[in-house]
């Protein structure tokens, strides 16, 4: 099988979230991003997985989703703590940390 | 036909060699249990006292362990002493980062059993780390270890800096970890294998798989991902803001802790999966060493706060120890273990006292908390000159053997240039640890600030004065770091042979150098 | 004893006396200092003599004894010992130098009894001597460049003395840096003749010479040459004599000693002693003798001009010493050593009496304000007398037979050497005139003040001590001369060591009279046994004319000054109208000082203000450590702000980076 | 073992000395440092003259991993420095008994620290252990300059520490790189530099290593133009250790020339010999220019020693047995000349009512005949006067260039005129002429009399005797400029090196000859 489509398409799902993560403001849409370049390389696992016809890749690519949802969970965590302080939630509004 | 029995039966499991992974991860069970305990001594005694023992017994399984060579797991991890060495590293810098953090505000701050949980996890996150064969074991520990640091980071929840520090460190570690992910995914591809020692094999093999685009985009993009972690530049920018931001104990636990665990994983990673490579990575990551190194200490020089200087150093540090792995040669490998060994004493015996002032002085980490503690506060300020001369490589210190060393292994390697870019950006660096020496030794303490305890200055201070005229009556432990390992910066400097003897082990078990 | 034993004991006396004199210089009672000086240099006299009759033991041909201490500085082929070559030419400048200086000191006694720096001069005059003879002693030429130097800065120190003089200090320095531009000449000389002869000792040194050099070797002309710089320095030879008029800014006594009758001759010495170099180096030893002659005519006709009672005798003794290096350079060795002594008797004797004609006019040294001292001080007048007539070389006095002498041999070398007998002659009879114009004018005429004072029977006291060069008054402490002032007339020992050199200066001549007695010349003789030029002895004939000539000129020059300034007063102010751009000349000293000023002195302190206030701030501190530094700085600048908290310019960077990197291993797969 | 105790005894006795009551601390120091002293001279008289190799080798292995041995020995080039060192200390030492130092027990620590290591670097026969020792030594001088000195001192102790560390790091890429270049062609890495001796490098790395190693040396004596650390450092250092900062360390520079740099590196040697030797020359006008343009007496004497080590410069790169020689007995002398010129220059201040600006001086001779005397000796001395060691330095050091390269031998000696004049205008000025209106001229107090009149005392000696220390280096000299020498002007010998058979441009065995002061005896 051509593996070539499926990585072209994981290539471009991975340049959209770090497209999005260059672009977007908001943390909470930046995660999403992040969601979507860890799940690029999902499909790429999967594919190759399949291309070898080992099964590797597709246990990798579980232990990636595992992954990507603790992340999200602390991300959400630590939003949800910035605005219990009423912390701007606007990643260019944190900024007390520089230089 | 006999392949279904065989898999009925249950899995072997070297108990072994899990134990030191086992200690740490039921440390970190009990721990959040205990932790939800009520009495506040149980919290604030118990807790701690917890943690530091399943981090003493992961250090002794560790030691039980040494010298084995046996591969665990169905080969997920290794044991042997490349392991076991940096293993010990980090647990040393858990315990120290117990002990610092035995009066911060963190731990309150998120709970204390969350709060030792999580360091325990990011250490048996670093173990994983280390002892990885195989690509998925790597990204799992590396993500066990760095959520963790992330929420660690956000602990003192009462500073919006810890905060930031948090996310920021959570968004741009993620997209660190992404880039790895999909370069692992994309080797891969490649070698069909996620086994080290498959994928050495395969690049190995037939079919100049070395110079294959998939190979050598997967080996950037894995790069970038390790090279992050490590907080090389260009990727080192998350370095300063996230040790400013976090609490300090966690900043020392993750200046030498997490850039251990990133150069280990990098020696197993390039100089044993990718070692065919090295003729492609090497030059990269020696042009990166160098920018690193320039960067990370031109970036120190005008800082006043004490952890952004010391980020920033780590930065040029991490430069330093790159020079180790890209020379690909075991040379390079002990000298990358003495340096992080070196490291770990330098950096914990700076932090220890950077904590003591910041708790006892309103200046928070700036420079100006040294101001004058040479002659008030002569117990801190020897383990900070001591530290500061380390880092420095000035004789007599073990910073100067470390750098020898390295510089030994960059010149064996046939890389003099990067060797000489060492030695350059020491020259820069003097510029700022000569300022922390100054502020201590060479200038007055200010009219005594307030939240300075009743410090002995009218005593006479001496070079080394005595232990009762200035012991700092609130905090021992803290005291009790910063000389314990001052000292051993100063005792490595001078008889270094133990040091190295741990290098060489570990180097030893690299086999394929 | 040995005659090198002799040899070490003279140099042993002055050493200790310089040792007990500065170590007990606070508790030594009045003159006790000057008399253990005095004491130690007629010691070291006396061995002298020990020596020289030991010597006279040996056989002509073993009459050159070297005595060698300990190794000095023997290493890597560099053989300097501390060693001392005795043979007749050295034993006759230890004599020379002992007896002088002795009776200098005795005159000292006296003359600085008021002298709040008492102990600390005879401290320096005990040194001083005491580095003349390491000079002619010396047995090598390390050691012949160690007395070279030391008697450098003795003189230095003796010439600024009075150092709370700016004028003397300065003198000081002038004297000092000039005398080290001749050692650089002397060692540079040395290292061209060693690089051949591989040996510092002059024994060996002139062994090998003749199979070590051609003759005119190019390293052995530049040798001499640089060696000739050495004695030019130190005997105030044109253009290197600019030190010696200032260096009158010394008690009279220092300029009697060191600058009339020992170190400035040791130029002289010094081609004597490398004769056997000169003479393979035909075209050094003419250097020198142009030199010299140059030099006698310029001096003479300075003297003629300047109006300082010292200065007009410094000019004198620069003119004479013009002779003798003349001599010495064309192979008169015995006639120039002959004249350097008999110069030395009576160069040291007008010095004393000008010295205590200084004290009676209370240290104005001003011939224009002197005048009718004759009956005031008739023994001053007397030794002035006859000074003058043996410097002006009126028969039978000293110095006409030895300049005369000098003469004919350079005549008798024929050729070229012609000019130089013709300016010679000419030198001897400006020296005539300006001699007896300083006697005249400071003793006949109408007595001035001070001189009816002083036939009062008081020495003129000034009230107010003053600096007579510039003026200024006088910070009355250590380092000036004394309050009160001393005359012949009025002290005993002065007037002994008037006398004995007042006789020496008479009959001093027997010694070396042409065709009849040649004592110098045959003890001499083994020092020079291997000179082809030292045999040479002139014709009866051209002998009879040139003493003739001589005697003429001497009487001629003496009337001449008669006329002038004792016959028709005035005469003198007519030819100084007439001639004014000549005497303007002349009263600048052929403007040395001021070409020199022009040429060396102002370049180098602007070079230096430049280094100082330019080069050393701009290129040194701004672009070698401020260009550093600021690169850093601005990198860090940079850096930081490259680091400016936002998040996504962060992850920008990261994927650029990116970006590279996979860039490059993309480029590296093909 | 022996050494060791010489190199460690000034600060082990700091260390008891902390454990004294503070009044008692200086007194306890000075005792060390006088221990060191009279150790020093015991070496000095039990040194075997002519005895090949080292003496009284010290040899473990200090980290068997890289190679490094902690070796110490004494042959003809160290054994002077070394007394020199522990003498210079000692009258430092003494020096700063006269005042109250605040925290003295830190002072003393700091000051003897600063003694072992440059003893340490003037004994180290291993690479490794000199560059240790080198760069160590400058650390307690930037706590005593910094904490203990004048105005501006933070600013200047920075800066003079960054700018001679500069170099100092260079150097220690360099001798890794020896090491381990050397080591390309037979296994193990070592830094004993008896072996590296054995060892030729590749010319290509000797020259960039040559580098490495003059950068740190010229920049530590200095040499113009890389002195522009000196004048701040210089005006803010408390005196006593100004005196042993100029007079010691710079020494430790240029003995490493002639123990490390000719040796291992002959090639480069000759290949930079005229670029050295111009660096030099530039020092010594420049130098003689700058102090007699200076009023400040610290610098007049600071840029005087800029010359001075010209000269040194002049006779090492002169590569023949001649100049290294003179350059050797230079050392010695300068060091002996300056250190006395510092503690002199404090006196006068006291005497000028505080200042040291020589304008505010003049007539301090009036009532101090001794101080007088003593000055005069040891300005007599800098300017090389005839009949002083200083001279037998420069005369030798002037004949092996004059050998070598006649024009900047004639070019030097204008030097030597300058050095007369700048250094008599500082004692006229300070001791003659009028007296400065805030001056009241005291004679030397027995404190001061028991420091200064020892040290000028050690500078007649050797003028009367410099045989003394010329005949014991003889031997180790001509063994260091050897290689050098026969690349510089290949055998067949010229006539222009007189002296014994062993005399530079002689043959000698090729490549790698035999080095002398190799191993053990």
């Amino acid at each position: 099988m051509a593996i070539g489509w499926y990585l072209a398409v994981s290539a471009f799902v991975f340049c959209i979230g770090a497209a999005g993560v260059l672009t977007r403001r908001s943390p909470l849409v930046v995660l999403l991003c992040l969601e979507l370049m860890l799940n690029a390389g999902n499909l790429a696992l999967i594919a190759f997985s399949r291309m070898h016809g080992n099964g590797d890749g597709q246990i990798f690519a579980l232990i990636v989703m595992v992954v990507a949802a603790c992340e999200v969970t602390v991300g959400l965590g630590l939003i949800v703590a910035m605005y219990r302080r009423r912390l701007p939630i606007d990643v260019d509004r944190m900024r007390d940390l520089r230089g | 036909m006999t392949l279904p029995l065989a898999a009925a039966r249950a899995p072997h499991i070297d108990w072994a060699g899990l134990s030191p992974l086992v200690a740490l991860l039921g440390g970190a069970v009990v721990v959040l249990l205990v932790g939800l305990l009520r009495p506040a001594l149980v919290r604030e005694r118990v807790v701690p006292a917890l943690s530091a023992v399943s981090l003493g017994a992961a250090l002794g399984l560790s030691i039980w362990q040494w010298d084995e060579r046996k591969s665990i797991v169905s080969g997920a991890l290794a044991v042997d002493d490349l392991a076991m060495v940096l293993n010990a590293i980090f647990l040393v810098a858990g315990l120290a980062t117990v002990l610092l953090s035995l009066r911060s505000p963190a731990a309150p701050g998120a709970g204390h059993g969350e709060y030792y949980a999580l360091l325990l996890s990011a250490v048996a996150g670093m173990a994983i780390l280390v002892g990885a064969q195989n690509t998925v074991t790597l990204f799992l520990g590396l993500e066990l270890l760095s959520i963790s640091l992330y929420v660690l980071c956000a602990t003192e929840m009462r500073r919006a800096t810890s905060l930031e520090s948090g996310l920021k460190y959570l968004i741009i570690g993620s997209v660190g970890s992404a880039t790895l992910l999909y370069g692992l995914a994309l080797l891969y591809g490649a070698t069909g294998s996620t086994d080290f020692a498959a994928m050495a094999r395969a690049l190995d093999g037939p079919g100049d798989l070395v110079t294959d685009p998939l190979t050598l985009t997967g080996i950037g993009l894995v790069v970038t991902g390790l090279a992050f972690k490590a907080s090389v530049a260009p990727f080192h920018q998350w370095t300063p803001d996230v040790y400013e931001g976090a609490p300090t104990p966690i900043t020392a636990f993750m200046a030498v802790a997490t850039k251990a665990a990133a150069f280990g994983v990098m020696l197993r990673l390039l100089d044993v999966a990718l070692i065919d490579a090295a003729s492609d990575w090497g030059p990269a990551l020696a042009a990166l060493a160098a920018v690193t190194i320039v960067v990370g200490n031109v970036g120190a020089l005008t800082q006043t706060s004490l952890k952004r200087m010391l980020a920033w150093s780590g930065v040029a540090q991490a430069g330093y120890l790159l020079a180790g792995v890209v020379v690909a040669t075991r040379l390079g490998v002990q000298a990358t273990v003495f340096y992080l060994g070196v490291y770990l004493a330098m950096n914990l015996a700076a932090f220890a006292v950077i904590i003591a002032r910041e708790r006892e002085t309103d200046r928070g980490d700036d420079i100006s908390a040294l101001a004058g503690i040479g002659a008030t506060r002569p117990w801190l300020a020897w383990p900070m000159t001591i530290a500061m001369l380390s880092l420095a490589g000035i004789p007599a210190t073990a910073g100067f053997i470390g750098k020898f060393y390295l510089i030994d292994a960059a010149v064996d390697g046939g890389y003099t240039w990067l060797g000489i870019v060492i030695v350059l950006g020491s020259m820069i660096s003097l510029g700022y640890y000569l300022r922390v020496l100054a502020a201590m030794w060479l200038s007055d303490a200010p009219a005594v600030a307030p939240g300075t305890p009743p410090g002995p200055e009218a005593r006479p201070v001496m070079a080394g004065g005595s232990p009762e005229a200035d012991e700092p009556s609130t905090q021992p432990e803290l005291a009790a770091v910063a000389i314990a390992f001052g000292a051993a910066s100063l005792f490595f400097g001078i008889v270094p042979s133990p040091f190295f003897d741990l290098a060489r082990d570990a180097g030893q078990a690299m086999g394929l150098l | 004893m040995s005659a090198t034993t002799y040899g070490w004991l003279v140099l042993a006396f002055p050493l200790a006396g310089t040792v007990v004199i500065s170590l007990l210089y606070n508790r030594l009672p009045g003159r006790t200092a000057g008399w253990i000086g005095t004491g130690a240099i007629a010691a070291s006299f006396l061995s002298a003599l020990g020596a020289l009759f030991m010597l006279l033991d040996h056989g002509r041909e073993e009459r050159q004894l070297v005595g060698t201490l300990y190794d000095y500085a023997d290493t890597v082929g560099v053989d300097a010992q501390l060693s001392i070559l005795i043979d007749p030419l050295s034993v006759l400048m230890a004599l020379v130098v002992t007896g002088v200086s002795a009776l200098i000191h005795l005159y000292s006694v006296a003359y600085l009894a008021s002298d709040r720096g008492y102990s600390r001069f005879f401290a320096y005059l005990n040194f001083f001597v005491f580095s003349m003879l390491v000079l002619v002693l010396a047995g090598n030429f390390l050691l012949l460049i160690v007395g070279w130097a030391f008697v450098g800065a003795a003189s230095y120190l003796l010439i600024s003395f009075w150092y709370r003089r700016a004028t003397a200090t300065s003198a000081g320095i002038k004297a000092f840096v000039i005398n080290v531009i001749g050692d650089v000449g002397l060692v540079l000389g040395t290292y061209f003749i060693f690089k051949h002869t591989g040996t510092l000792d002059f024994l060996g040194t002139f062994e090998k010479v003749p199979d070590e050099f051609a003759t005119n070797d190019g390293d052995l002309v530049a040798g001499c040459i640089l060696l000739l710089v050495g004695a030019c320095a130190k005997s105030a030879q044109v253009p290197l004599h600019t030190w010696l008029p200032d260096a009158m800014e010394g008690p009279t006594t220092v300029s009697a000693l060191i600058h009339a009758a020992t170190m400035v001759t040791a130029g002289v010495y010094l081609i004597a002693r490398m004769h056997p170099l000169f003479e393979q180096a035909p075209v050094a030893a003419d250097v020198g003798a142009v030199i010299g002659c140059v030099t006698l005519i310029l001096a003479a006709t300075i003297a003629m001009a300047v109006t300082d009672l010292k200065r007009v005798i410094a000019y004198s003794t620069m003119s004479q010493i013009g002779y003798m290096v003349m001599g010495v350079s064309a192979g008169a060795y015995a006639a120039g050593l002959f004249h350097l002594m008999t110069h030395a008797f009576f160069k040291a004797l007008l010095f004393m009496a000008a010295g205590s004609l200084i004290g009676a006019m209370a240290g104005t040294q001003s011939l224009d304000r002197m005048g009718g001292f004759r009956r005031a001080m008739p023994f001053t007048f007397g030794c002035f007398v006859v000074g003058g007539l043996a410097l002006a070389g009126v028969p039978p006095f000293s110095g006409f037979f030895s300049k005369d002498e000098i003469l004919l041999l350079v005549g008798d070398r024929g050729g070229w050497h012609w000019i130089l007998y013709a300016v010679g002659y000419a030198g001897s009879l400006l020296t005539a005139i300006y001699t007896f114009r300083m006697i005249f004018r400071a003793f006949l005429g109408d007595p001035v003040p001070e001189a009816r004072e002083l036939e009062q029977g008081h020495v003129h006291h000034a009230g107010t001590p003053t600096n007579p060069m510039t003026g200024e008054e006088e910070d009355t402490d250590v380092g000036f001369p004394g309050p009160e002032h001393h005359i012949a007339e009025r002290s005993l020992p002065m007037k002994v060591a008037m006398g004995a050199l007042a006789v020496g200066a008479v009959v001093g001549g027997v010694v070396q009279i042409p065709h009849v007695t040649e004592v110098l010349h045959d003890f001499l003789e083994p020092t020079f046994s291997e000179s082809e030029l030292y045999e040479a002895h002139p014709s009866g004939g051209l002998t009879a004319f040139g003493l003739a000539l001589g005697a003429v000129v001497a009487l001629a020059g003496i009337a001449i000054a008669h006329r002038v300034w004792v016959q028709r007063p005035g005469t003198a102010d007519r030819v100084r109208a007439r001639l004014s751009g000549l005497h303007r000349v002349l009263v600048n000293r052929w403007y040395f000082d001021e070409a020199y000023d022009a040429a060396i002195v102002r370049p180098a302190a602007a070079v230096g203000r430049f280094a100082q206030q330019t080069f050393e701030r701009l290129f040194v501190e701004r672009t070698l450590m401020g260009g550093a530094t600021g690169i850093v700085r601005a990198g860090s600048s940079a850096v930081r702000a490259a680091q400016n908290g936002f998040l996504r310019y962060y992850a920008a960077l990261l994927l650029l980076g990116l970006a590279a990197l996979a860039f490059y291993f993309l480029l590296a797969a093909t | 073992m022996g050494l060791s105790i010489l190199i460690w005894l000034p600060v082990v006795s700091a260390l008891i000395a902390a454990v004294f009551p503070r009044e008692l601390t200086p007194r306890v120091a000075l005792g060390g440092a006088l221990g060191t002293l009279a150790l020093a001279i015991g070496y000095v008289a039990s040194f075997e003259r002519g005895a090949p190799g080292l003496q009284f080798l010290t040899d473990e292995t200090w980290i068997a991993e890289l190679g490094i041995h902690y070796k110490l020995g004494l042959d003809g080039l160290n054994l002077f420095l070394v007394l020199l060192t522990a003498l210079l200390f000692a009258g430092a030492f003494a020096w700063a008994n006269r005042r109250e130092w605040e925290r003295p027990k830190l002072f003393f620590f700091q000051f003897a620290l600063a003694e072992t290591a440059v003893l340490g670097a003037f004994l180290a026969q291993d690479l490794a252990l000199f560059v240790a020792f080198f760069d160590l030594m400058l650390i307690p001088f930037y706590f005593l300059i910094g904490a203990w000195g004048g105005p501006g001192r933070v600013a200047a102790t920075t800066k003079l520490v960054i700018y001679t560390l500069v170099g100092s790091l260079l150097m220690l890429a360099g001798a890794v790189a020896t090491g381990v270049i050397a080591a390309r062609g037979e296994g193990s890495v070592t830094f004993v530099l008896s072996e590296l001796q054995l060892v030729q490098l590749p010319e290509g790395s000797q020259n960039w290593i040559f580098l490495c190693f003059a950068a740190a040396f010229l920049v530590k004596m200095p040499v113009f133009p890389l002195h522009g650390w000196m004048p701040d450092g210089y005006r803010a250092m408390p005196l006593p250790v100004l005196a042993v900062f100029s007079a010691v360390l710079s020494k430790v520079a240029a003995y490493g020339f002639l123990r490390i740099v000719l040796p291992l590196f002959p090639e480069a040697s000759v290949h930079f010999q005229d670029l050295m030797l111009v660096l030099a020359l530039l020092s010594i006008l420049y130098g003689s220019v700058m102090a007699f343009t200076q009023t400040d007496a610290r610098l007049i004497l600071g840029y005087s020693s800029v010359a001075q080590l010209g000269f040194i410069v002049l006779g090492i790169f002169a590569l023949n047995a001649q100049g290294a020689q003179g350059a050797l007995l230079q050392m010695v002398n300068h060091g002996l000349v300056v250190a006395p010129a510092f503690f002199i220059v404090a006196v006068l201040a006291e005497r000028a009512g505080g200042s040291e600006d020589i304008r505010d001086m003049g007539g301090i001779a009036l009532r101090a005949p001794l101080l007088a005397a003593m000055f005069l000796i040891v300005a007599l001395a800098n300017l090389a006067m005839p009949g002083s060691a200083n001279f037998v330095g420069e005369f030798l050091i002037l004949l092996g260039v004059f050998d070598a390269k006649l024009v900047f031998a004639i070019v030097a000696f204008g030097g030597v005129v300058l050095a007369s004049v700048y250094t008599l205008r500082a004692f006229i000025r300070t001791m003659h002429n009028r007296t400065g209106e805030r001056v009241e001229s005291r004679e030397l107090a027995l404190a001061e009399a028991l420091v200064i009149v020892p040290l000028v005392g050690a500078i007649v000696a050797l003028s009367l005797y410099p045989q003394l220390p010329l005949a014991r280096s003889e031997d180790s000299v001509r063994a260091s400029v050897r290689t050098a020498a026969a690349i510089a002007e290949p055998p067949p010998a010229a006539p222009s090196t007189p002296g014994g058979p062993a005399a530079p441009g002689q043959p000698v065995p090729p490549q790698g000859a035999p080095p002398a002061q190799g191993g053990a005896p």
